[in-house]
């Protein structure tokens, strides 16, 4: 286990916005089945750490390097590699619950065969309202349609911010669940949360901001 | 937990197709009402002018084309707004889906539900006006050519002017500037053709400056895009 | 011959008129300019003071 | 000694400062040659009298009103391209000095228009494309102003002004086009051979005047530019110790 | 623990005055940019029909006065819209103070922003399309008086529209049909003054029609606002 | 303690939306001083009743009573006694942390003075970031900005639809504080939450949904 391969590394990453400096000299790297935990109180930078991870913006100092190449924003690489679940949910009002799952799995370029799309509903508890247009869900109902993304999701790395916000005990157990199981099968995950999640993990390290 | 190495922009450009089209399907009445739009503001002329048939059939093309850019100006601001705000934007960009397949897919989307509405919906101006039929012809021919050009310019705009607050104004600005030359060549190929010059020049200067849009407008909507997240 | 130059042959607030809106709103231009270099020195005061309160207050938290 | 040390804000602050008063005095030194040799030494026109002396800032503002924005749009490009930051400053410093030629254009002209043509305003091909390059100007200027983040105004602006450069032969063609259809506005300067000579050259120094202005301007906005911009950097609180 | 009883319409429309029109001038240029939309709209129209100075002329009071109704339209998009999606509104909605008074000055910061500045800009209309002094004076006092007609009426279009997605288009298709009368005794003034009729009916009637909206289009615009909550 | 009055009371009150029954037949009432809990899982209907009391949306069944007399819709006696703070933050991205709050409170009927704004924005830990537009604001931060307004308001009723999240640790130690500070001064709250607020309060009850 100790020989498992790098997937994502930083080197002196930093970040400033506006002329604020959130954090610099960041440097870690995340291993196949390791889950990393990023704690800090409000305003400290987690979000932003996240989407610079995924490409979602530019660091201002330091590099990143996916399997131990440097990548850029938007890199190709990462967008293969990469799922982000962050505070928007990318949820359509207009669209069913169904529709929703089915669009959303196609852009993240997994296949969404229908069978299996309505055994995530499932499993996420939204089998019920899987033909309601999503503008007619609950703050965690919108959440759990990200979470039954996730549960079909082979990317390698996730990058969940506050994936906890809005559900349920049992939401938080399915996704304690489903990151375990990610884990498992070889991937690794970035979480970044203020409530305490759970998820059983062989390798489990924090990144705690200021 | 491997990758899959590749997607075409075929893929992606059906993807974005079937999508928007949907919404727009669902959201019931979108493409009427933007056609709507286009004959309410065609229909405002006359009631703001000597109604007299002759002067109304010299603005006819005019206006028509005028309306065209304003209706395509004013559904530009659903182009990439929703998808900006609840955040499917985002994944767009961080999908594995090409993104110029992806922008190029929405843009045809764009000008189904807008443009091609209002090609079809011309004869009724020309009913109006009190158009020939040789006229309307080429009225029809050059709003078909044309409106592709004003939804691809106008996509770079609503991508720059994406998640500002005084967006809408501000594309306008940013956009109708640019739609001069489709305007200038639209109206002008009617005017042309009433007036025996032939308007043969002008339909295929329009019809080359779709080909040369189709081409360049989609890497600089990516590049607008990408931009509005640094 | 003064009066004569300035009225140029009738056509004087023409010409005058575009030599010396010309000249407006070039001054404009350069009072502009001074006002927002002189703004930009302010914000670069001010926001100096508030991330030393920022850091400070970012100290005192942790 | 290299391209990337000049490009450095760091360096081209203090530049940029040295320079300025230097194409500001020339300026002031063309303009008052050109003004010169525009009131006192050039002749009575014998068609249209005193009021062709319009000439002499109308020309010049026209020209430096298409000349800067193709400049601003070369900045554009290299921003784009390379990513230094100055040059995309260098954009947004020349923006506003070319809307106030084009402006300038715009306003001498159709003062020009009303004794000559007997109109303010006429839609032909040249006075069109100048109103739309002044929307261009502004659409530019107010798209910078409404992103608050620098990096994207800049990059934001860079796109949108290759977008429009690409445009402007475009709509000054298709203007010509549409307009010559119709109609034809003409006027013509009696061109007896000294008074063309005497007016070429009032009009070639004004025409340096504005361009030395234009670039005085640039300089001192670039540097209030890069004071916005640079925040919090040493170097920029040492420079301004020092000319205080 | 005890709650204020009374608060009066004044405290409610200057807050909402202050609020928008610091929101206005904070996003920099929207001011500016309201009304060079309309400049450019009014510039579509010469380059799009032959521009013979006669034509132009005849056809001036239609064309100012169809870009005035088409910029408040844009315009009306951010009245309300943006208060929806972050939730202030339904503050709004359950605040103490008076709602209409809360309407009331969003309205008429809506209309400081966008109305007054159409008057003042119109004579550079009438300079490009070759009017005279009197035409210019009535184009201004009709713009004045009947611009915040637009404003109010525009109003309880934006609130019943609310959120929904095709908001814009059919906003305008609720809103442009009711504008028409003010369109037709707007650009009616002018041409009337041009025909040496004299505007004084037009623009009488443009004033009776802002004072009776102002009476009556809050206490619509409150009503639709609340329905957008059910 | 135990005459302390009624502030708001349900009778029979039911809820659909669309065709589905979310609750009925729900009866409850508030007194001064009184934490009520609404607990319930994803979908249940919490902020569907919230939205419902504080006057946003007509119950389809039932009534409401505020201070014994029944209440419709935006009603004028509900406005005055009751402040709502839910998912929407009703924070304005392009106006300042201060102006934020002072234009807020106005809106809610309460006194804007500028010394007791500073102070509010002090304690939530947003006096550093006073002048910065809300647009650059965390997450986080937005809902700390929602919490100060909540330290200055005197309405005796405080309707909370998941006031937890996305605050740190220090953040829920506030928002305890202020409920509790709250309900010694004699208010009410109905908390709806899917986390442990850890609200110390005289007299707590717990409404549980399905
Ligand atoms: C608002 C109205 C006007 C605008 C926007 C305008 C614009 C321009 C522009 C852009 C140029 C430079 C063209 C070039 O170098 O190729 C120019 C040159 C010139 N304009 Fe105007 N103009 C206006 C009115 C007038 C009027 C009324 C006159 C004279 C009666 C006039 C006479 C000239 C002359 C003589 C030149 C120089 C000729 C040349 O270099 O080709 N302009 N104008
Ligand atoms: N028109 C409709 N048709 C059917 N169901 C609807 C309709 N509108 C809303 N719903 C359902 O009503 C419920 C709304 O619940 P509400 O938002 O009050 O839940 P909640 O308890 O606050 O949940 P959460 O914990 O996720 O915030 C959801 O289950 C939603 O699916
Ligand atoms: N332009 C700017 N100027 C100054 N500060 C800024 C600017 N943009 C963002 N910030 C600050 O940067 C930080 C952004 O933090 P980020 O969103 O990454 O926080 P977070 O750790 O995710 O917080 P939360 O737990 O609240 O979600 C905030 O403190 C914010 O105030
Ligand atoms: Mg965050
Ligand atoms: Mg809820």
């Amino acid at each position: 286990m100790s020989t498992a391969a790098v997937l994502l590394e930083t080197r002196e990453l930093g970040a400033r916005r506006g002329n604020v400096e959130l954090f610099s000299g960041l440097s870690f790297a995340v291993t196949e089945g390791e889950l990393l935990t990023v704690r800090g109180p409000n305003g400290s930078g987690k979000t932003t750490l996240l989407r610079m991870l995924c490409g979602l913006g530019e660091p201002s100092a330091g590099s990143i390097l996916w399997r131990g190449e440097a990548v850029a924003a938007f890199d190709t690489a990462l967008r293969q590699g990469v799922i982000y679940f962050g505070h928007a949910t990318a949820v359509k009002d207009e669209l069913t619950a169904i529709e929703n799952l089915e669009f959303g799995l196609a852009l993240a370029g997994l296949p969404a065969d229908n069978a299996v799309v309505e055994e995530a509903l499932r499993q996420v508890g939204l089998y019920a309202r899987r033909q309601v247009p999503a503008r007619r869900l609950s703050q965690g109902q919108r959440r759990r349609l990200g979470l039954a993304r996730l549960l079909l999701a082979h990317q390698p790395l996730w990058l969940l911010d506050e994936p906890g916000a809005a559900l349920d005990r049992q939401g938080l157990a399915l996704l304690a669940q489903t990151v375990a199981e990610h884990l498992l099968r070889g991937g690794a995950a970035l979480v970044s949360t203020h409530q305490d999640l759970g998820i059983p993990a062989a390798r489990a390290r924090e990144l705690l901001f200021q | 937990m491997t990758e899959r190495e590749f997607f075409g922009p075929g893929e992606a450009i059906s993807w974005a197709l079937r999508r928007d089209l949907r919404l727009a399907l669902r959201s019931r009445g979108e493409l009427g009402v933007a056609l709507l739009f286009f004959l309410i503001v065609v229909s405002l002329f006359p009631l703001s002018v000597n109604p007299d048939p002759k002067l109304l059939r010299t603005i006819a093309p005019g206006i028509a084309w005028v309306s065209a850019l304003l209706a395509t100006l004013l559904a530009l601001g659903r182009l990439f707004n929703n998808d900006y705000a609840d955040g499917t934007l985002e994944q767009m960009l961080l999908s594995p889906l090409p993104l110029p397949g992806i922008v190029g897919g929405k843009v045809l989307a764009h000008w189904i539900s807008t443009g091609l509405p209002l090609v079809l919906v011309s004869p009724l101006v020309a009913v109006q006006f009190g158009l020939g039929g040789g006229e309307l012809g080429v009225l029809m021919v050059s709003l078909l050519l044309g409106t592709p050009i004003l939804s691809m310019l106008g996509a770079i705009g609503a991508a720059l002017t994406l998640g500002l607050r005084a967006a809408p104004v501000l594309l306008a600005l940013l956009v109708l500037p640019l739609y001069v030359p489709v305007l200038i060549f639209g109206a002008g190929a009617v005017e042309a053709h009433a007036s025996g010059l032939g308007a043969g020049g002008h339909l295929s200067l329009l019809a080359a400056g779709t080909l040369l849009a189709g081409l360049a407008t989609p890497w600089a909507t990516c590049t607008a895009l990408r931009i509005a997240y640094e | 011959m003064n009066t004569d130059f300035f009225a140029l042959g009738g056509h004087g607030l023409y010409v005058w008129g575009s030599y010396l809106v010309t000249a407006l709103v070039m001054v404009v231009e350069i009072v502009l300019l001074r006002h927002r270099r002189r703004q930009a020195v302010e914000i670069l005061q001010q926001e100096a003071e508030l991330a030393e309160e920022i850091t400070k207050s970012n100290e005192s938290t942790s | 000694m290299n391209f990337y040390h000049y490009a450095a804000p760091a360096t081209f602050y203090p530049l940029a400062g040295k320079l300025w008063p230097w194409f500001a005095a020339i300026a002031a030194l063309l303009g008052l040659i050109g003004l010169y040799i525009g009131f006192v030494v050039a002749p009575t026109d014998a068609q249209q009298g005193e009021v062709y002396r319009v000439i002499f800032i109308h020309v010049p503002a026209a020209w430096m009103s298409m000349f800067i924005y193709l400049v601003m749009a070369g900045y554009c490009a290299l921003g784009l391209a390379f990513k230094t930051r100055l040059s995309a400053m260098m954009a947004s410093a020349l923006a506003p000095t070319g809307a106030m030629f084009t402006f300038v254009a715009l306003w001498t002209g159709a003062l020009w228009g009303k004794p000559t043509w007997g109109t303010w305003w006429a839609w032909d091909a040249r006075m069109t494309s100048e109103l739309i390059l002044l929307f261009l100007y502004l659409g530019f200027i107010a798209l910078q102003s409404a992103i608050e983040d620098p990096r994207r105004a800049d990059r934001a602006g860079a796109v949108l002004a290759l977008v429009g450069v690409v445009n402007i032969p475009i709509i000054y063609f298709s203007v010509k086009w549409w307009n010559t259809l119709h109609q034809g506005a003409s006027v013509s300067l009696t061109a007896a051979p000294k008074m063309a000579e005497t007016m070429l050259w009032g009009m070639l120094i004004m025409a340096l005047a504005a361009w030395a202005y234009a670039i005085a301007m640039s300089l001192l906005r670039v540097r209030a530019i890069i004071i916005e911009r640079e925040r919090q950097t040493e170097w920029l609180v040492e420079a301004l110790e020092a000319e205080r």
